[in-house]
């Protein structure tokens, strides 16, 4: 279920937390809520710069290899 | 006929005529002609058909002759200057001697040609082509064809053994980035009287099966500069201008350029140039299809690493603004804390005060209204003494103003002042109580008691 | 019983004896009684505020020793 | 017996004998015996204030030791 | 005896003898009566004043030393 | 119980409670009950804090250890 | 299927990648794809290099049928 998030979207859930954090606009009773989620979404960035990373990687190499 | 008549005969009249003409025609003339065939025989001597046109109408028609020692001097001048050798179907200034041969005629024996002018009517003719195609709007209809990506399939127009085809070839098959070109030979004169034609029809072929081939080029080389006024004929022009795949020309010389290679997509010094130019045209799509994978490694990795950073930070920022968040509420907490704490002995203490303060009061005030209250009695203890004396004082003076009112009217008093008072038994003497002569009476004076006896008694 | 006596109560009560003191309304014959009602009700009061201080700060310091 | 008199009613009666002698309706017969118990009352009256201030001493004294 | 005669009531019988005596209601006969009366009267009212002086300024005296 | 009653509930309660001190607005009568009921929400507060520090920390911890 | 695509527009189409990588103008989500598929369309584009193409059979028989 993640998985079907995209990464620009949970970077931006994500900053929009920090933002609320570091704003105050966050109560005590939502703030472990909010970080859970936001931890969530750190998996989730992440996950998908690492596999992102990977298939880049693999594609040029592959690329390079048929030069 | 009449009798008498003189009867001459041929041999007669026409040396006759050739003597007139000969006579009357001695000096040479400057011609203005158009050279219509120029009938080169074995021996070397031509003898060119001149005429002149009007409207398209031939106006004069007469026979040349250039001696064979006089054509190669005037042909070898016209190599020379105007690049072209003496062509058919030109109009020349050619000077020349009127000639009457008994049996050969009438001839003008053509004893030297202008290559000056001739030059100038080439020149005129490259202007008119291009001046005829610039109205037709083809000046630039190749040029504006687009060029293929890549000019992979090229139709070749040129002489099979020509060493500019060699060149071209070797240079776009022997590169070294294996780049593939699939090459047709049109074979065609380049050059000459015959090339324009033989041009213009191979470009008609290569126009049949246009859809095998990307470009067609036209190369020639090695051939020197003559014979290369073809590429200023208008027709040859025309059809290049107008072709639907862009013509490469690269025909190899060093002077003016052509109208054709004006009018051609693109022109090439040189064969070899023309080939390296589509090798380098192979290039432009090779580079940046190369380039491309650099690119895209190196700024995917940018994007990944500043999309990391980006990341990074934001969690790092995360963390820290929690902690941080926490933090600030605990202190708020433990603020409002000590807030109470305070706030709550303050108010005690104020309380207090206030219940000091209320203390204060009821014993100064308590301790004032005893002391007004004594200070009342005081007064009124004081003024007592005050008021009883003066009221003892009023009495005093009351009485004694008494006192001597009673003295004033004291009988004794009035005695003293020399008054006297009579009575007669006691009684003084009034209407109800009267005296008669014989009665006693006695008269009281301060210090005396007399008593008399009346002896008279008058009325008043 | 003074205990049932509210602290409000009781300092109105004192402030009220202590103006009309002050203004002179009470008599003399008065005054001993209204001052030692007044003692009475400073001493409701400051009883009150001592056992609340001392109730105070008990809640206070079991709240510091939670800290 | 003195003690059962109020003090504002002693008080009273003394400032009418006072204003009484002032206005002179006070016959000479009378004088002594008015201002005999003029002299008593304003005894009475001292008594009072000096045992109401005892009085209130002693309340003000407690007090403040109690402070 | 002559103790038992009020101030007032010889007071005012002085004064009416002063004024029977002005209104020359009284014979010369009845005058020396009359003014031996008044005399008499006077006597009395002074008697009442020294004595009355005396027993004031007695209390008053007691009164001071109290104070 | 305690639990049930929000941080951001409790932090205003406890909010009103000290300015309603602070103005004055609490008799000596309420003062201890109210300090009572501050007391009480401070530690519902101080709970709440910690509870939620424990989750977070956790949290933190884990993607901590993923990193 | 890729053959399919003519190399004029895979050739734009890869400028049109490349650009828009160099820019930044893709976001991670996009990247492998757009990778991806310019790796295809770079080994369409080299492939047309080296290519053969042409057949002269064709074009003699074409030729000769029209003359």
């Amino acid at each position: 279920m993640t998985k079907e998030i995209k990464y620009t979207d949970a970077f931006e859930e994500l900053q929009q937390i920090v933002s609320d954090i570091e704003d105050g606009e966050i109560t005590v009773d939502e703030l472990s809520i909010k970080v859970k989620r936001a931890a969530e979404l750190i998996k989730i960035c992440k996950s998908k710069l690492t596999s992102t990373e990977g298939d880049v990687n693999d594609i040029l190499k592959e690329l390079e290899s048929d030069a | 006929m009449a009798e008498n008549q003189k009867i001459f005969t041929l041999k007669q009249v026409v040396s006759s005529i050739r003597k007139t003409i000969e006579e009357r025609y001695q000096q040479l003339y400057w011609v203005k002609v158009e050279m219509h065939k120029l009938n080169r025989f074995a021996s070397g001597h031509c003898f060119p058909e001149l005429l002149q046109k009007e409207d398209g109408r031939i106006v004069a028609q007469i026979s040349g002759t250039i001696w064979s020692h006089n054509y190669e001097r005037i042909n070898k001048r016209f190599i020379h200057l105007v690049k072209e050798p003496l062509k058919e179907d030109t109009t020349l200034l050619m000077q020349v001697k009127v000639s009457f041969h008994e049996t050969y005629g009438m001839s003008l024996q053509i004893v030297d040609i202008d290559p000056n002018y001739a030059l100038g009517e080439l020149q005129r003719e490259r202007q008119e082509t291009l001046k005829k195609l610039t109205k037709e709007g083809l000046i630039n209809a190749n040029q504006h064809l687009n060029f293929p990506l890549l000019p992979k399939r090229v139709a070749v127009i040129s002489a099979e053994s020509s060493k500019g085809l060699s060149d071209f070839m070797n240079v776009i098959e022997s590169n070294t980035w294996g780049y593939q070109f699939f090459t047709f030979l049109f074979p065609a004169y380049l050059q000459g009287d015959n090339a324009s034609g033989s041009i213009i029809k191979q470009l008609d072929a290569i126009k049949r099966v246009k859809s095998h081939f990307d470009i067609v080029v036209i190369v020639r080389g090695g051939g020197g500069e003559v014979g290369l006024s073809c590429y200023n004929e208008y027709q040859l022009c025309k059809a290049i201008a107008s072709f639907p795949l862009p013509i490469l020309t690269g025909i190899g010389h060093a002077t003016n350029l052509t109208v054709a290679e004006m009018v051609s997509f693109r022109n090439s010094i040189t064969p070899t140039e023309l080939g390296d130019f589509l090798i380098q045209a192979f290039h432009n799509f090779s580079t940046p299809v190369t380039n491309a994978i650099k690119s895209i490694k190196l700024h995917s990795k940018n994007k990944l690493t500043e999309a990391r950073a980006q990341f990074g930070t934001s969690s790092q920022s995360f963390k820290h603004l929690t902690k941080q968040y926490l933090t600030n509420t605990n202190h708020i907490l433990v603020q409002h804390g000590r807030k109470l704490k305070t706030e709550v002995r303050e108010n005690l203490f104020y309380n207090r005060s206030k219940v000091l303060r209320l203390q204060e009061h009821s014993i100064t005030s308590s301790k004032y209204r005893l002391r007004q209250e004594q200070e009342t009695i005081e007064r009124v203890k004081r003024n007592i003494p005050i008021l009883y004396k003066q009221t003892l004082n009023k009495t005093a003076i009351e009485l004694s103003q008494l006192e001597h009112s009673i003295k004033l009217m004291d009988p004794l008093n009035v005695l003293k002042r020399g008054y006297s008072i009579t009575t007669i038994n006691g009684k003084t003497i009034g209407e109800n109580n009267s005296v008669e002569l014989g009665d006693k009476i006695t008269t009281k004076t301060s210090t005396f008691k007399l008593v008399s006896t009346i002896t008279r008694k008058d009325n008043d």
